[in-house]
């Protein structure tokens, strides 16, 4: 494709740029913001997703922290607690595990526990997914885990719009918010796009549908969406219309969308790449059950990673994670149940 | 530069920080040593009445530790008490505000009501025993994960020497919560970072039912703090005055920006792990070791030292003799009567306070909006 | 009631005496075995779970460890390396979030990291379980971390011989293993029951219909078995007939116990206790739809804890839990559905 | 009695360990130098060539430190090296045992194919680059988790002494991985029982993009041994012979039932964190600094001692110029032929090796039976 003068290609930027601008805008407004995570000062972290920041806000306020994702994690709580808003990097989402008291029993409840006194405006984010070769340890999306610990919003953003809208909306909010960046979608070309001079914020918990569609939905998130898109074109090449759901928040989480379209389509797929038991797609799965059972004609099911590991090898890789080609299938089975 | 030294630096203070303080501060600590024993004390008695229910960690013959670390400290300061601690609670910023109660971080009724479980304390009995605080009073509300409030403390001390702040802020750590991961973390980044940051560590003797060899190689647990190059400072945990001076060294090594510091304070845990497990310590810890422990009890060390101070006649120690003594033998008249008119307050008016409304159950598990 | 001659009373065993008894027989035939946990030795556990153990069976081999989950959960996957079966305590299962990464990314998959060269028979297990006053940290059910990590199976008995047997399998069993057991079960007297004297073993992954019945079916377990069959008597009461699952096993699962139920009852409540979103009710319910929806008159539904952390006083945790009534009210809801 | 004091003990022998190494092992040592650094330079050609991807972490500049210390080992010592080490895996036993690869613990050609993600890894390529092992080869297989395998070898060093075992285990750290929690619980754990476990602190001046002293507040990391009172040692990870010298006192240490230990060893990373680092690395990190740390090449130090003890001509010296060089600039030609021969059988038997079956994904996720 050839660019023509009065759209200029530079203006499209990507996804990692996306969520820099929404750190870097918020770092400038917010006096009181702190940033936090191993390397993303001097280097401008793993990814670059900070890069620049601690030159620009000083490096006091973008700490390089030692190896220590427990003492990442609860200082920022000290520091949520001495009125900061923080944002932690995770280097990689995987590693969160080794913060997890931290983040699950002391961050998560200080709001509880205090009856309100205390807030904890903390966003915790990172590279997460996998597809990439990655293996067991780079690639994790651990999201269930968080989602049934009470007291943290979980985001999972798939363009570059939406990550800067809702990380700004994460680094607002009196809550802690896990983001989970997916790192393919970071410097996907495909997925670039123009995003507003003026400031803008995606509030948490709306969905938004992708593409639209009549006879089954496929509610998704992360780059499961694309995969999806990917699908519904595959099934409108055969005669099935499929609409997209891209959730984009899974805590707090739209479920009037995803109930109207199940009203529409009556009928549901729910794609993700977590491991199956306790998943995340599960639990979309019991919610349309309780919400509208009575509009389903066939069983709501899911795609999901196996529950396994995520291998290295690609073969193995793509062997127990969901493809544009199960999500044909399997919404072909429940079209024609 | 980083210190490469751990050994303690001398405190500027020529004197003991302790002999500087005045008769009636001196007279003060002793009441403070009281204070928290009568707490125990009478949380015992109210159990025995079937007043209260729960498990009661009780910081008898540990209260000198609270005490003189607390009274080295200003009200802008922070603490971080654990199961142990309950008396810190009310015993932070009490020093020359008795009967103030209104300028002090957390009142008795306030800590009384959470031990009663009642909706007068101020987390409203969502959380139980010592998982309290309070965010005006700079009192950092733990987990029951032990050591966990360290890399809060070091997170809240990096945000307020930022903003340019004084504040310290004290955690206080059984030895055996020592071994946690998070306590390396968090020392070792306040170390970094100079962190205005004092651990302490109330080496009772025993974590639970395992002894002090079974959690750490060597004898004192101060020397955690040289694999940090931190000062690493050992007080006699029997002996307020020693405690307020090592804490009054810490407190000045921190606030002038020289770095995070550990106090280990010795002393031995009276009773059982919780009261539940008093029948079984009785078991488990050889009675010649538990006597021997108890030996040298706070009060009558205070005492000791205030009448060879010439604070305090012969006398005027042996009227109230609530040293030595198990809480069972010990009588409301082993007490000053303000000491016992206080923490009876604190008491009657946690019985009153209602139970919260079960409807709170489901509520602030999210801030609705900013 | 009174005791007969021919039925002595003393033969009854409570829940954990037969734990007890499961794992000193273990270490007694098994010399390979060690036990590691806080305080399991000289005092013999906060419960008592252990007691007796290391007097009989030496330190070495009931090791007093310092107060360090991952130290202790990492190196039991140390011993088991080496050729040990390891029973690791944890002294509430709350505190199994300090040893979190050791378990999940260290133990959970070393067997399928290494293609199956090493196994790990490690047995994790500690008290759990909320209706007992113990608040954020002393009550959880946090099993659905776990199901999300592959690699680990995960049980949670409910009665003395089931703890018995269930927990001898576990200390057989070349993987993983962790137990919920439920500290308000360890003592509780309506319980007690006789052992067999000869030795059983009851293999993982088969549920026990604690209640037949031809209406609804009940599937649950841990303490909420019991709720459940209150919940049945009065149901029966009201003329509707409920059948009571008591999973045991959740990984692996006996998925053909549930579906065999529901094809008889077509009617599905899941209980639990855990917290409600990624929770193992909403997985079951999505087995169900996915198994059986064919089967189903009525929407599969669960019970379980609110969203929230268990609170401590009393009115409070009631509230977030699940209780008897609830039970009757949503089962007579799907049976009139 | 656990040990009191952490000064490193004396070792039982008179003069340096390595001098009582013969010739022969002298020149194994340099040719172990040769083959780790090989190993690198062969790799990264290939990633240029297109035949190889993925990331490299080189352990280009701190061979000397795989070199010297599994050179002191036996085979039925454990090690667990970790993303920087990669020539340990096929290094391990090599000690007097070079062509026979049956004996050696893993061999180069399981090693390349876990590089190049093939089936003929002994994981299957199911995990990546250094999460390697061996149950038979006594090699423990790491997570990403950094310093996760530190409890890993206590346990297995509390299990092997049970049964009667001498082994040693060893791991290998970074130093910035000294700051994970994990390392204190473990390092408490095996200090409280005195178990075999060495911990090698890998101080190549920089973790990822941060220098050292944003991880940790002194200069010596194995002042952390300090903590623990057991003895933390510090090597010039550039000379082979130091490196070697303090591995055999801890070893012996270890293996005489003394407890566990630290030997750190200064060295400095030559390149980027991973190659994928190479060009930003070369904006974080001052080229002076750079060029000072890689001053000392340990395959330069190494013939300079080799020479110095006269087991070397300087023409001899001189024929294998591989020292001082980047990747691109070193050719074959500056490795003895075997040593270039030995990689390149690796390198050869795994690109032909098969990638696993798709299937095998779903497999081994339990054990079926016992
Ligand atoms: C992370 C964690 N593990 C285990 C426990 C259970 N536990 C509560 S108190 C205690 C012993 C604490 O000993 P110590 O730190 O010496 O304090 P002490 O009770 O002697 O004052 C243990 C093991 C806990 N609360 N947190
Ligand atoms: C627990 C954990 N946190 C973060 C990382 C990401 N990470 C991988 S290597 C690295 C730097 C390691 O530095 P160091 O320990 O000094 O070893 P070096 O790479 O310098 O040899 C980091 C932060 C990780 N692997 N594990
Ligand atoms: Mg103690
Ligand atoms: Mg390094």
């Amino acid at each position: 494709m050839s660019v023509t003068a009065d759209a200029p290609a530079t203006l499209k930027k990507n996804y990692l740029t996306a969520l820099k601008e929404a750190i870097d805008e918020e770092m400038t407004q917010n006096p009181n913001m702190i940033c936090i995570g191993e390397d993303i000062g001097i280097l401008g972290g793993a990814f670059g997703v900070t890069e620049g920041l601690q030159a620009k806000h000083g490096a006091s306020r973008v700490i390089d922290a030692p190896i220590s994702e427990a003492a990442i994690c609860g200082s920022a709580v000290g520091m949520a607690l001495a009125g900061k808003t923080v944002m932690v990097e995770m280097q990689f989402i995987d590693f969160i595990s080794c913060g997890f008291d931290q983040i699950v029993n002391m961050m998560a409840t200080y709001h509880y526990r205090t009856a309100g006194e205390v807030s904890m405006p903390i966003v915790l984010r990172g590279p997460a997914g996998a597809y990439s070769g990655g293996a067991l340890y780079h690639s994790q999306m651990n999201e269930a885990w968080f989602l049934n610990s009470p007291g943290i919003k979980v985001i999972c953003p798939s363009t570059p719009y939406d990550a800067k809208g809702l990380m700004k909306a994460a680094l607002r909010d009196p809550n802690p918010v896990l983001v989970y960046e997916i790192k393919n979608l970071y410097r996907m070309r495909d997925i670039e796009e123009e995003l507003p001079e003026e400031e803008y914020i995606i509030p948490l918990g709306k969905a938004k549908i992708r593409r639209e569609g009549t006879d089954i939905t496929l509610v998704t998130y992360g780059q499961n969406v694309y995969h999806c898109l990917d699908a519904a074109q595959k099934l409108a090449d055969q005669g099935v219309s499929a609409e997209v759901i891209d959730l984009r928040s899974l805590n707090p989480l739209d479920e009037e969308t995803i109930v109207n379209s199940v009203k529409k389509t009556n009928r549901v797929l729910v794609v993700n790449e977590a491991p199956r038991t306790c998943g995340f797609a599960g639990e979309i799965v019991a919610r349309v059950n309780e919400l509208c059972f009575e509009h389903l004609d066939a069983p709501a099911l899911r795609l999901t990673r196996m529950d396994t590991p995520v291998p290295w090898a690609k073969p193995l890789e793509l062997h127990v994670l969901p493809s544009v080609d199960q999500i044909v299938e399997t919404s072909l089975k429940i079209v024609r149940f | 530069m980083p210190a490469q030294k751990s050994a303690p630096p001398k405190t500027a203070s020529p004197a003991r920080p302790s002999d500087l303080l005045t008769k009636e501060e001196h007279l003060e600590l002793l009441k403070h040593l009281y204070l928290a024993r009568y707490f125990d004390v009478r949380l015992i008695k109210e159990k025995r009445r079937g007043r209260l229910t729960g498990t009661l960690y009780s910081s008898h013959n540990q209260e000198a530790i609270l005490a003189g670390t607390l009274y080295a400290l200003k009200s802008t300061d922070w603490i971080s008490p654990i199961h142990r601690d309950m008396p810190a609670f009310f015993m932070k910023d009490l020093r020359g505000k008795w009967g103030q109660d209104d300028r002090i971080a957390m009142t008795v009724e306030e800590v009384c009501s959470q031990v009663w479980g009642r909706s007068g304390s101020p987390g409203r009995a969502r959380d139980n025993w010592s998982h309290i605080g309070s965010k005006s009073g700079h009192i950092i509300h733990s987990t029951s994960m032990l050591a966990g409030t360290i890399p809060v403390a070091a997170g809240l001390a990096y945000a307020n020497k930022l903003d340019g702040g004084d504040a310290v802020v004290v955690t206080y750590n059984g030895e055996g919560s020592t071994a946690q991961g998070v306590f390396h973390e968090a020392i070792n980044f306040a170390a970094v970072h100079k962190l205005p940051v004092i651990t302490i560590i109330e080496n009772n003797q025993w974590a639970y039912g395992t002894p002090t060899h079974l959690e750490y190689p060597l004898e004192d647990f101060a020397r955690r703090a040289d694999g940090y190059g931190i000062p690493g400072w050992v007080a006699d945990g029997q002996d307020v005055f020693d405690v307020y001076d090592k804490m009054v060294a810490a407190v000045e090594y921190a606030r002038t920006g020289a770095g995070p510091s550990i106090i280990e304070c010795k002393t031995f845990r009276a009773y059982g792990h919780g009261d539940h497990d008093d029948d079984r310590a009785a078991r488990y810890r050889p009675t010649d070791d538990v006597n021997k422990g108890r030996e040298r009890d706070p009060i009558a060390v205070c005492k000791r030292i205030l009448v060879e101070k010439g604070m305090m006649t012969q006398a005027e120690a042996a009227q109230y003799a609530a040293e030595g003594k198990g809480a069972p033998q010990t009588k409301d008249e082993d007490f000053p009567p303000e000491v016992v008119e206080y923490l009876k307050r604190g008491v009657e008016y946690a019985i009153k306070s209602p139970l919260p409304d079960a409807a709170e159950g489901a509520m602030w598990v999210f801030r609705e909006t900013n």
